[in-house]
């Protein structure tokens, strides 16, 4: 049975004889269809609302959602990685509380930003410790421990606004490098800084993998316990800084914001196309996705949409998006 | 202790329990670093239990494990890992989602500057395909593969991690005749290397090939290791079963019958060309081909499983529209049984459900759980499969048991054409001859039968005609009683590159 | 306009008072949240006032969700604890039937405030009373909002863009102020030319701002109809010549409005509505004439006008 | 081939050395964790609230939460089918504004009950259509939903809501039946054929195995479009029929009710034990969970505690009886 030099060649003909077996073409659509969705959408934009490519509006648009998008960022980890995360709303809010009340009772912006950033980290170890080491369902686990942080922001600030009259507690939303406002920057680098972390380092491919097949990655000797963990700690970091950021811009903190952000990252990480069964996605992806939530809610506000048809403007949009992204991954299958 | 210890991997009294279930009880296991070790048994033994003990996918509830010397605790497969083994398992570990290339480097990517170095793993890749013969494309996910190409990858990441000690479970059951010879080329290498390699197989002749020690297990225990100069053939087998299994099956001796299956024209673009297939009642129809030659996708065709297919079916004479689901299939006669356990058993149900998934006893919209029970069990018992574990989940069985609850499954439907990808894959030799048996046993009382596997041997020992599959086209139709109809020939003509010679048209 | 049928189906009596002395009075207090620090000011209020008049009372957290509420409410009536409701309702409607039949039947005598009740919310003055209940007491009736508008209006004799910022549809305040809010189109030279509808929180209402200017480069005025809001409303306008006027009259706004920040703010008063809504039940127990309608915008802790500006800020002190 | 006689004996064998191959003890721990949470929950509830066993107080909580109850009933069939569905908050709502809507309307609550019911079979379909047959993700899919069903409930009350006077419209929630209030014999009717239909019928095993192993299912000639979608229509039906419920029970129907709704309803049925993958759980899994967060809210409102300490302590609550759960099934693999 010596006969492998045979086959080589024979297969290679098999393969060349079908080149287009993986035509590339049905795969860009499916792959970049939620860009197309983008584009088709500013296109609408701009005829509704001519403004809407201004420079000014586009600054806007970023700084209102760069809380959101960092938050989306972490989110895109934990998803990638097999999990989610219910709790980085409440995370959010205490990131902003305790940046705004340290920040009042030393004097200091930076070291409310730093004290922010620890309670963040405490909170994504307790949601690292609950789905990694006690195997808690990740759903359950950070809605458990969203409600306990958040419980925290509201005793912490007497569930009272804290309100920031030293100026320099907005230096880190208000002021610019080069002309272009911090916080833009700050999502701007920070999505770089993820998306070369997830696609091109050991790190990002051990997270798809314990995302793809939790079991393989043991068994191929990964750390997937720490690995696990790694990534809401990531998160919390991310969400605590996030509304430390909001609270600089805001020029306040307070325990009752955040509402919505969990489940508003989470859309975004899953319009641009990330599956929610762990394993796949990029943060290109989520970066689309945050683009396209930007630019419909700045639409709607722009529009002077009634709340109804925001709100059934907003659901059709997304629907259609994502049935048309299905469609042209279900063409390629 | 000296540089390399004398055994690679002694295991004294290993235990281990599956809720109440004992597994392996008391086993010694020594390997010699730098030999071939085999452990053979039968479905159910204990040698993938024992592996995961080796390995540290599992944690011993009794006795030791060494790895060169160093005790090793289990239940974490880092720790085996750091002391240079690395294991194959039996289950596919592929990320779905992730690149051939990708998965082969799981767990041991190359990093320049702290990022990936991509195009070293690339040019890595390529080595590696070349040095086992394989042509996957590094960029394919891992779920467009098929099961052998799988398998394939998971070797090429053994290979690669450069382990001491390689462990393989079954490595040689997904694949076929001519990705065995270049396994077993590598496994010639590495032990020229210096790697010990353990591993689990089925197929004797593989095991009496390549071996230098052959350890036989049974309930659990190990009943004989041994030189492989001491084994022969039927010593394995007896040891293994308990008794002697000289044939592997006999064909049917019966006449063909009425035609019950006619296909013609069977297209799927860009896989399969055009392929034709007439099957009589009583008859059971071979296919064989090399990985990815299309046999697999062609059963799924005529299963109704693959919806973009085309073509034209007659069966019992009556033209029927092309079956494009599942169902349509079912309800038309035709039943296949895919070529993946984990494809197609729910792993969480218990065996009488999966039995039962997609029929009903016929009784409104109630369960009749005993009357389950016992159909369940009276099909199972003809694949030799044991009705005390009918109500165990399927992710509790071993893997020969999982595949007996596949074939009982789907041969309770009584089918006019029975169509079984791989039946025997990963089972063992006493319940191989069982499985084959009941194929001939199936036909014998009327069903069209087409079989594929990849051990040509077997098909050829029950098969009435065989056709022999390359890149998506049938390149040969041979009748048992033709002088091609051996292993040399068929091989042939399995290498043709199907243009040379004349498509079934 | 509400969809509101008749609601006229309460007993229109109050109940017999179940005691003779205040100090035996039981109070459930139902707070709507107590998550802010409005809500924090009236409860502290509420629990001074209980130990003056010397009578228990026991706080009740409803969340902002008007089920809890009405799931607390259910939960009083059960245990037999009380004898009296003094309620701050996250929706009037939601909790109408059990303020009104249930309670009186185990009872309980009831006092509401801030909200009215039972459809009556878009209502006017005395109007805002539900009968069978001891009291309404109310700052941010329609009235007052309509007082508001007008307040803008008359402001601007030349008329003004106008943008509006307000809580959630169907609070009965958002309702309220977009009612009141239709003046501007029969006012010579005013319009809305932007209005939107947010959660309450400072960040959404920045967002709704920013983006409002950034739409209307030539808005002259946001109202906004919480401070909370505002705050984030002071931030998105920065330094662009718009004139915020604000509904609230926290220690913050009162602050912006004496730096320039803020045109006005109207006052609320946590500590004043909770301790007539208390003090309402101790008189009727008492035997004292009750007021139908507790006007606070003609509250003694005010200087005649609910409106807080630069030149009369000074004689308004802010309660929470 | 007649040797399975000879074989079976043979293996026989081995089994009689292992009759106790299924030692049951450490399987019931972990089958049951939940139910001893909930024990020890009421114990400590009678404990801190003598008055907490009372009928009135029984009676109360389980009128609380008939109207979630019969959600989380849905919820079980979506999460073992292997989907989510977040739109049940949405049709909840339109099911409360459209039954005193079409009261209103037409003088009828039986009227009412029909259209809500109808408009939430509606909801149901169009979730089914686009997770079975447009295969977008049940997450996204049913986010979408949710926001033109929220924004059709309010078109349709415009944004005001109905206030219903007619006393009949309150039968169905105020009404008793052999001395128990009918909202109760409602809620557990469904339970128990729920939980009938899920595991004795060939309909209930279909589900588990779309759940299990979509593909498996598909093989097996299952009709897995339709199953799938057929349990979303379920849970709109049931949605639907929980917010008449309440609209009865409050003699009012809005639209901005049942904003927690999904959340809490999912977290139901998983603090139940019932997995997020798919494939496995049961009805009273989800009974056993209700009646936790039951006792929980109730013991929460007795204590008077305040939203901050509420959180913490039900955050908490969740966590520890989610951790003793997966300890319980770690110790027994
Ligand atoms: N996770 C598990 N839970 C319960 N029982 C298990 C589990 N894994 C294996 N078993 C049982 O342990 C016994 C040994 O199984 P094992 O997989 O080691 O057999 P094997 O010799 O590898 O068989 P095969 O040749 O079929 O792969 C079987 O009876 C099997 O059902
Ligand atoms: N639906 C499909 N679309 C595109 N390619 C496919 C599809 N199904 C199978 N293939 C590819 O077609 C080829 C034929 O695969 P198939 O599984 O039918 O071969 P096989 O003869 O059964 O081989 P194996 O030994 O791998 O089981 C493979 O390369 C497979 O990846
Ligand atoms: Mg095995
Ligand atoms: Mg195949």
């Amino acid at each position: 049975m010596n006969q492998p030099t045979d086959l080589t060649p024979a297969l290679a003909t098999g393969t060349g004889a079908e080149p287009d077996r993986a035509a590339p073409e049905p795969q860009v659509l499916s792959r970049f269809a939620m860009i197309g969705v983008l584009v088709a959408l500013v296109a609408l934009a701009t005829i509704l609302y001519p403004g809407f490519l201004s420079p000014e509006n586009l600054r806007d648009i970023l700084l209102q959602n760069t809380a959101v998008g960092i938050v989306a960022l972490g989110m895109t980890f934990v998803i990638i990685s097999g999990g989610f995360d219910l709790s980085v709303g409440a995370t959010y809010a205490l990131g902003a509380t305790v940046s705004a009340g340290v920040t009042i009772s030393t004097g200091s912006p930076n070291v409310g930003l730093l004290a922010a950033i620890g309670a963040g980290a405490v909170c994504g170890v307790v949601n690292g410790l609950l789905v990694a080491r006690l195997n808690i369902n990740p759903f359950v686990a950070t809605l458990g421990s969203a409600s306990v942080i958040s419980g925290i922001a509201y005793l912490y600030s007497n569930s009272a606004p804290f309100i920031v009259s030293d100026p320099n507690f907005k230096v880190l939303a208000r002021s610019s490098m080069a002309g272009i406002p911090t916080p833009i920057l700050i999502l701007a680098v920070t999505f770089v800084v993820g998306g070369v972390l997830l696609a091109m380092t050991r790190y990002g491919r051990n997270i798809y993998a314990i995302g793809g097949n939790h079991e393989a990655a043991w068994l191929s000797g990964l750390r997937v316990t720490d690995l696990t963990a790694s990534v809401y700690v990531m998160t919390g970091l991310l969400a605590a800084f996030a509304g430390t950021l909001d609270a600089s811009r805001l020029g306040v903190g307070q325990a009752d914001v955040g509402a919505n952000i969990a489940l508003d990252a989470i859309a975004i990480v899953i319009v641009g196309g990330t599956s929610l069964r762990g394993g796949e996605g990029a943060v290109w992806r989520s970066a689309v996705g945050l683009l396209i939530f930007a630019t419909l809610t700045n639409l709607f506000y722009s529009l002077n949409l009634s709340q109804n048809w925001q709100l059934i403007a907003k659901g059709t949009i997304v629907l259609l998006a994502v049935a048309l992204d299905s469609w042209s991954r279900n063409r390629r299958a | 202790m000296s540089k390399t210890p004398a055994h690679a991997i002694v295991c004294r009294g290993a235990r281990k329990v599956f809720s109440g279930a004992v597994a392996v009880h008391g086993a010694d296991l020594e390997v010699r670093t730098g030999e071939v070790h085999a452990l053979v048994g039968e479905n159910g033994a204990g040698k993938s239990t024992l592996l995961g003990l080796v390995s540290g996918r599992l944690a011993a509830d009794g006795g030791t494990v060494e790895v060169f010397g160093h005790r090793t605790h289990g239940g974490n497969p880092r720790e085996s890992r750091e002391r240079g083994l690395v294991a194959v398992y039996q289950e596919l570990t592929m990320v779905p989602g992730l690149s051939a290339e990708a998965n082969v480097f799981l767990g041991q990517v190359q990093t320049r500057r702290g990022l990936l170095d991509r195009r070293r793993m690339r040019r890595r890749y390529l080595e590696l395909c070349d040095e086992l013969d394989i042509q996957i494309p590094p960029t394919t996910l891992a779920r467009d593969l098929s099961v052998s190409q799988q398998q394939m990858l998971e070797i090429m990441r053994g290979v690669e991690s450069d382990g001491r000690i390689l462990v393989l479970d079954e490595p040689t059951a997904a694949l076929a005749e001519h990705e065995r010879e270049t396994l077993y080329r590598v496994l010639r290498t590495l032990t020229a290397r210096g790697t010990t390699i353990v591993f689990v197989s089925h197929n004797l002749d593989e095991v009496l090939a390549l071996s230098d020690t052959i350890t036989v297990l049974r309930d659990g225990q190990v009943v004989r290791s041994a030189a492989r100069v001491e084994w022969t053939r039927p010593t394995l087998i007896e040891h293994m079963v308990g008794r002697t299994v000289d044939q592997l099956a006999e064909r049917g001796t019966h006449d063909a019958g009425e035609e019950v299956l006619h296909a013609e024209g069977v297209s799927l673009h860009g896989v399969l060309h055009d392929i034709a297939v007439t099957v009589r009642a009583g008859e059971i129809v071979g296919l064989w081909g090399l990985v990815g030659s299309g046999r697999t996708t062609f059963l799924r065709s005529l299963a109704g499983a693959e919806p973009s297919s085309t073509g034209r079916l007659r069966l019992h004479g009556k033209q029927l529209p092309w079956p494009r689901a599942v169902r349509r299939a079912i309800a038309d006669g035709i039943v296949m049984v895919p070529e993946s356990r984990k494809q197609a058993l729910v792993m969480g149900m218990d065996a009488t459900s999966n039995y039962w998934l997609g029929r009903t006893t016929g009784r409104g919209p109630f369960l009749d759980r005993s009357r389950e029970r016992t159909e369940a069990g009276d099909t199972g018992a003809f694949f030799a499969f044991r009705r005390a574990r009918l109500g165990e989940p399927v992710r509790n069985l071993s893997g020969g048991n999982q595949q007996k609850v596949l074939l009982a499954k789907w041969a309770g439907h009584r089918p006019a054409v029975f169509l079984v990808d791989e039946p025997t894959r990963g089972i063992d030799i006493g319940a191989k001859a069982e499985v084959l048996s009941s194929l001939v046993e199936l036909a014998r009382e009327g069903a069209a039968v087409v079989v594929t596997s990849s051990e040509l041997e077997e098909v050829l020992a029950v098969a009435n005609r065989l056709l022999v599959f390359a890149h998506g086209r049938v390149v040969r139709e041979i009748a048992a009683d033709d002088p091609e109809f051996a292993v040399d020939a068929v091989v042939r003509h399995g290498f043709s590159t199907g243009a040379t010679h004349e498509p079934a048209h | 306009s509400t969809g509101v049928s008749d609601s006229a189906t309460a007993s229109d009596k109050i109940i017999d008072a179940p005691v003779s002395d205040p100090a035996d009075l039981k109070i459930a207090y139902f707070s709507a949240g107590t998550s802010n620090s409005y809500l924090q000011a009236s409860i502290d209020e509420a629990k001074k006032v209980a130990d003056e008049i010397g009578a228990d009372l026991d706080v009740f957290d409803g969340e902002f969700n008007a089920q809890t509420q009405f799931d607390q409410m259910q939960q009083a009536l059960t245990s037999g604890k009380y004898n009296a409701f003094v309620v701050e309702p996250n929706d009037g409607n939601l909790v109408c039937d059990i303020l009104t039949h249930d309670a009186p039947d185990e009872d309980v005598l009831v006092s509401v405030f801030n909200l009215p009740i039972c459809g009556r919310a878009t209502k006017l003055g005395e109007d805002t009373y539900q009968p069978g209940t001891v009291t309404y007491v109310g700052g941010q009736t329609l009235d007052v909002y309509q007082a508001w508008v007008q307040d803008v209006i008359d402001a601007h004799p030349d008329g003004a863009k106008i943008g509006l910022i307000s809580g959630p549809d169907l609070n009965a305040n958002t309702i309220c102020f977009l009612e009141a809010a239709k003046a501007f189109d029969d006012a010579d030279g005013f319009e809305v030319v932007a209005q939107q509808a947010t959660d309450y929180t400072t960040p959404k209402a920045f967002d709704a701002a920013q983006t409002m200017v950034q739409a209307n480069p030539d808005m002259d005025i946001i109202m906004s109809n919480f401070s909370g809001m505002t705050r984030g409303v002071v931030e998105a306008v920065e330094s662009k010549d718009i004139e915020i006027y604000d509904f609230g009259g926290d220690e913050w706004a009162l602050g912006q409005v004496e730096s320039g920040g803020l045109a006005s703010s109207v006052m609320m008063l946590p500590r004043q509505e909770t301790r007539e809504a208390i003090e309402a039940v101790a008189d009727y127990v008492d035997g004292k004439d009750v007021a139908a309608f507790i006007n606070l915008t003609k509250s003694d802790e005010l200087p005649g006008t609910p409106f807080a500006t630069a030149d009369n800020v000074g004689d308004f002190t802010a309660e929470y």
